[in-house]
């Protein structure tokens, strides 16, 4: 019978991690997800379904540390050349099982990039935060605080405003920085985070990249409020909300690099949040096939399953041909992040527009074939017992955050046509 | 002028009285739903069920297209399916689910009660649920889930009908109906097909745990098991494909006005955010920039298209004189293409509505993300839009085995 | 019946005269056209100018729109929109470049002739080209290219105008028109636009090399430069973007329909091989299987939309005591929003039809592939779609700069 | 300045081969191609303009030589384990300049997959056939007669009909086969073959594979008739027309591998078909891109170049999202071929749906982004000036050719859904 792993992957990319530590996910996700997420919905502000999975996941089985060096208790795999597709494999096969899960388990490395990549670690800031995360069984959380009231993705669209709009300020005060603002809607807020990374500027209103700072926050610092979550059309297991940074001090030795550095950095984050959400639309595609390939062999129509309706099997074929190219796509920029080598630094501006490229298209198709996937499934595609409309809600949003679909296509056609003015 | 009048249709067929009752039913979706909605959000028993009731009682919609000798207002001609659509345009705004109930109601209505064509047995046997009790009257369709298989058989035999079904899924209302419309196989007859009435409290009738669905908050459904229950001959209120047909014709038709009015609250939404939100850092309103323009542009198009063509509709089915009746089978495919094309277009408008809105298009609080469940919920009523194709080739193309 | 009164429209709205005429066109398409087609192919000389001549001059098509006092057939009043649309319905069936030849006059003749805004003087001017000699009046709209950049300027000097303008592309008939009907950006008025008519051997007109373009075998196009070209006084027939836009908005009317037209015969080809074909070796027939049908159906139901679509904007257009006059921001939005909807709903639904014949999709032997050129040559004349959303989104949220 | 190189490879699966017969076959594209391929399509009968252009790319620098083994004056990509990946990049080349030329360059070698490719060499008829191709600069042509007038794309429907509806029968009289039908379409006929592949059975009506029979019929045998080339909407220098066997004798020995295996391996046929469709569409795809860049940084609207208006941008992001992605799938597809040790035969029905899947993804994106380019050209678009319109027509072909989408559909439905009646 052709499973999930029947889709392709390119396997001479993949080290020996990846099957093994994939199996273990999966594992998880069959025991401490699958069985749960249909009450996940009503469990978007309480998390009591919900934590028990993700101790599970991050604190005993460890996910939460990976990234961080050996010696200090994480996996070392921010100092790895498999980083990129070991990752993938991981949020895909969270993602399988709860795409709200995997974007908030992924996001606990997003701030780490900007510390634990190689050539880039920050040794200092490693052995600083690592006993969060490596010293413990309990999940912890980390989030990259960047959108800010007024202006929305604007953060991210480094092109154009060049970090003008940032109103998050931090001023060096002798040895410490004092942050002053008000960020939403990072995953991992509405409470629970344990560390921010927080995107400042050192000089309201500069186009200067040397005034874009990135500061480490732990969320226990007098000064950091957590605003409650907000309710949202899916991905209860994500909580955002606001934070407020109020005369927040840390220590000078919190800027992740330094000037120019942390914005050059930075866009690192931007690759790996684009291949993350390539591997969660991914992964969760894959459950819908697996769903939707129930209900079509077990349904019938004019006395044969509903597949071997012909029309309904085109349906079927352009839905599984995208998983297909998803996955290729995915794992191929998965192995672009893996050998700056042969592609270029992560942090290009190539890198960084390719990345964009994939993950709007990406989502895109996701969300075009949940909707016909729904649709073949007649009245019963819009129940939750189905879990395909769970998909959908969720595959939305992944379409929806760091900046959508137009910050992406104004990046592509900037870097593929040269664009100097959009 | 308000916001969606710029919508082009052809508002030469729409009478003085459609045109009052809309700007009512405006009034009515604006103070009952949508002004309480942030406070109460999908809030059945402190939001729908009031709202509901103020308008299939009170504004008294459930009594419009009933026959004046069984207690409604009488608007029970063809032409009442221009009057429905401007009504719906405006209820779906404030409510989709909600019009998703009202349309239910009026396809059964068109059924049985249309001038010329009044049931006076099945009409006398429903005046009391519609235009008697302060209960909305509330229809469960019960249709076939994929294209032509009926989910619920009936044998003819003495004195009526036995309906027999396991776990059906209803479009709606299963587990509140006041009377539920099942479409049969009928067995017995010379007629492959029928719609039996049966009570919501008749005998025989069981009802499964609450679905929970995607959207249509104002919906309460269930499966419903129908054991061996009784129906009397004259409940039987559509017999044959053609008289199924038309009932279904009345049905799209209100499921694509639904959906235009729920692309008018998309469009009032993604307006807002359009000339507030500023973009770029530097005074730059959002709608002014030309790549969001351009896909603000496709939402409106695909309102001003969804409309025109739903107007269309209702045109032909106002005219049997002219177009021919609804049941007939050009006709039927006319309302499938019509309301397929309606709704996917709305599903992909309400997409890109979204996208322009990033966070604010799936937080609950901006209400889009609302109306694109819903959207999505009601389009699933229409069964898979692939098995529909087979209806329209089979017409076009004369297939036979289709 | 003939095959295509299977797609619905509002057909309360056809004439007699248009009904008759749409049946006279039908004749003309298939016997100067169809039947020669897979002899003379696309072949200028034998095949498509005779056509063109007989339906120009003969048929008398140029003369329809034409006021009685200038020597035309009078019917010039606003709702020759909907013969039109009858007529263009069926000469493109028969071939897209002639269609768009008369598209292209009846538009430019909805500028200068139309009951209660006859522009004598024009009217005059053109009497001898329309319905004096015996050859087919080809009017050549130079147009923008891009939205709202004319391509030729006009100067306001003593007893004229002046019209300079390198290297043009003409919608059509570049290089064998009668008369250039050029929209220029005018200096030396108040008004910003103006649409200005120019003999076809007016001196300072160069033409330059024939284009080689995908499709439109009918239409014999070149770039055309105006070096100072000397126009008279009331040769500006639409002065003002309102004027313009009109012009277009019966233009776009045209394209659409002639649209449809197309959609026609790309049905009954497809419907012939639908019917013959069979695959999978065990006698089943293509039109049978559902997977096919299921594309067949798109094409049918693209076809049935646009024409609907089609006759809302031409009912649209012939009211304007109701919808208000053609060029008023709304109407031209509306037109702009259904000719390109149209045309891409064309595109799409020929390019499935295609994949349904394969070989035979691209052999020139069935002509479906010419449709599919000529179709998409004809949404090239509309300009990028893109920037056409400008002017949606100007409209229907009112933003200013774009 | 961006160029088409500028799109993503993956730089691990190229051979030492791949650019440097990549820039070969770029150079013979700007000189014997590009400067004269808008008089192409008056020149579909004749071929005076295009013949001189095969002579030089096929015979003169020898492509057409490079499946057959060394030894017998080929170049052995066949034993290679880079035949894929190198071909996919010749494909890409060629069909930027013209995807005409590159289906019939690459249909030579497409009859000899079925004996020049490990692990299923036939070398006695690869000595028979070497010298047709490798011992001249005079261009050669081959054509795989598969389609026949009654079924269209029913030959390659394998897994429905399974054969029974070939018509064209083989009879074995004594030590030759007797072959008698009519097949048509194929790329390569209309006068130009040397040698044809030819799809017989050897028992008509049968299912039986072992009555499939692929028998090569060089084109000078007796009682073989080739008619004019058809007039197509595009792809001029693709020759196709009527083949006529009547009575033809060839020795037994020229049945290419006998019953069952004849089918198997065609199969692989198809999978080289399908990657081949991908390279023509990736190339295509390459070259309206450079011409599309260059209408849109020459034409004005507002006073800026259009590319920066940004809602023509968006369009302009697509395009290029959608060809990086064609070439990332294309080449996993082409290394997938090359590598069976790691996904499996290259016959197998796995390989066959899953090329059949990124075939049609292809496609359906090429079609819709040249008809958007050619859209955002306004009535510039319909030129043959701008050579796009030339790229539309020609892609519509590889969309439709091999059994077009629906075939596809149905296989990639079949192998990841297990359909069975389809």
């Amino acid at each position: 019978m052709r499973t999930i792993d029947d889709f392709t992957r390119p396997l001479e990319y993949l080290s020996p991690l990846d099957d093994p530590l994939g199996m273990v996910v999966r594992e998880w996700a069959e025991t401490c997800v699958i069985p749960y997420r249909r009450r996940f919905d009503e469990d978007w502000k309480e998390h009591e379904l919900i934590e028990p999975a993700f101790k599970r996941l991050m604190g005993e089985l460890g996910m939460q540390r990976v990234l961080f060096p050996e010696d200090l208790g994480g996996w070392g795999l921010g100092r790895s050349n498999y980083a990129g597709t070991s990752s993938y494999r991981l949020f895909e096969e969270v993602a399988r099982a709860d795409s709200g899960m995997a974007v908030a388990f992924g996001v606990i490395y997003w701030p780490m990039v900007m510390i634990c990549m190689e050539p880039h670690v920050n040794r200092e800031l490693c052995e600083e935060f690592a006993p969060i995360f490596c010293s413990t069984t309990e999940p912890r959380f980390a989030a990259n605080a960047m959108t800010e009231p007024q202006g929305g993705a604007d953060i991210e669209n480094m092109e154009i405003v060049k970090g003008s709009t940032i109103q998050t300020t931090a001023v060096l005060d002798g040895d410490e920085w004092v942050i002053n603002g008000h960020k939403l809607w990072p995953t991992n807020s509405g409470g629970v985070c344990n560390l921010f990374g927080v995107v400042c500027t050192t000089n309201p209103g500069s186009e200067d990249p040397n005034d874009f700072a990135f500061i480490f926050v732990p969320a226990d610092t007098p000064g950091v409020t957590q605003g409650p979550p907000y309710e949202k059309a899916g991905m209860a297991a994500d909580k955002n909300g606001d934070i407020w940074f109020e005369n927040v001090r840390v220590p000078k030795s919190y800027r992740a690099h330094g000037p120019g550095l942390d914005l050059l950095y930075f866009k690192e984050v931007i690759t790996f949040g684009n291949m993350g959400s390539i591997a969660f639309v991914g992964g969760s595609m894959m459950n819908v096939y697996e769903r939707l390939k129930d209900f079509v062999s077990e349904e019938t129509y004019r006395g044969k399953p509903l597949k071997e309706h012909d029309a309904v099997a085109g349906v079927l074929a352009d839905i599984a041909r995208d998983i297909e190219i998803i996955r290729i796509v995915g794992y191929q920029y998965a192995r672009m992040i893996d050998r700056p080598d042969l592609y270029g630094p992560r942090w290009s501006d190539e890198m960084v527009a390719k990345g964009r490229a994939y993950k709007y298209w990406a989502c895109d198709r996701a969300v075009e074939d949940v909707g016909k996937a729904m649709n073949l499934m007649s009245t019963y595609g819009a129940d939750r017992d189905w879990d395909v409309e769970k998909h959908w809600r969720d595959l939305k949003i992944v379409q929806l955050w760091m900046g959508g679909k137009q910050l992406c296509q104004a990046e592509v056609a900037r870097w593929f046509f040269e664009c100097e003015t959009l | 002028m308000s916001d969606h009048d710029l919508f082009p249709y052809l508002y030469e067929w729409a009478s003085d009285m459609d045109v009052s009752l809309a700007g009512n039913l405006r009034r009515w979706a604006e103070n009952e739903v949508m002004a309480k909605r942030l406070e109460l959000k999908e809030d059945y028993e402190q939001l729908l069920e009031p709202a509901m009731r103020k308008l299939f009682l009170e504004i008294g919609m459930q009594r419009l297209l009933w026959p004046e000798e069984h207690g409604g207002d009488g608007h029970n001609t063809p032409a009442a399916s221009l009057t429905i659509t401007a009504a719906l345009e405006q209820v779906a705004r404030g409510d989709v689910g909600i019009a998703l109930l009202l349309s239910s109601l009026w396809a059964l209505q068109s059924a049985v009660a249309m001038e010329g064509a009044v049931n006076g047995e099945a009409c006398a046997a429903l005046a009391e649920a519609v235009a008697g009790r302060d209960e909305p009257a509330l229809v469960s369709l019960v249709l076939p889930l994929f294209r032509d298989e009926p989910q619920a058989a009936a044998k003819h035999g003495k004195g009526g009908w036995t309906v027999e079904a396991a776990s059906t899924r209803p479009l709606a209302c299963g587990g509140n109906a006041s009377l539920y419309a099942v479409l049969c196989a009928l067995q017995g007859s010379e007629e492959e097909w029928g719609v039996l009435l049966i009570p919501g409290d008749a005998k025989g009738i069981e009802r499964g745990d609450a679905l929970k669905r995607t959207g249509l908050a104002a919906d309460i459904n269930t499966p419903v098991s129908f054991g061996k229950v009784k129906v009397p001959e004259g409940m039987c209120v559509a017999e044959g494909r053609e008289a199924c047909r038309a009932m279904l014709s009345w049905l799209y038709l209100g499921i694509s006005a639904s959906t235009v009015g729920a692309l008018f609250a998309s469009y009032e939404i993604l307006k807002e955010w359009g000339d507030s939100r500023v973009i770029k850092g530097r005074g730059h309103i959002f709608k002014e920039n030309p790549l969001t323009a351009a896909v603000m542009a496709e939402v409106a198009k695909e309102t001003s298209l969804a409309r025109m063509l739903t107007w269309d509709l209702a045109r032909i089915l106002s005219e049997p004189a002219v177009y021919g009746p609804p049941g007939q089978e050009g006709n039927h495919v006319t309302a499938a293409m019509v309301v397929h094309q309606v709704s996917q277009a709305a599903e992909n408008a309400i997409n890109r509505a979204m996208e322009m809105m990033a966070s604010a298009g799936y937080a609950r609080e901006w209400n889009l993300e609302r109306y694109w469940r819903d959207v999505k919920a009601l389009q699933l009523c229409l069964g898979p839009y692939e098995l529909a194709k087979m209806d329209v080739s089979r017409y076009f193309y004369r297939a036979s085995t289709l």
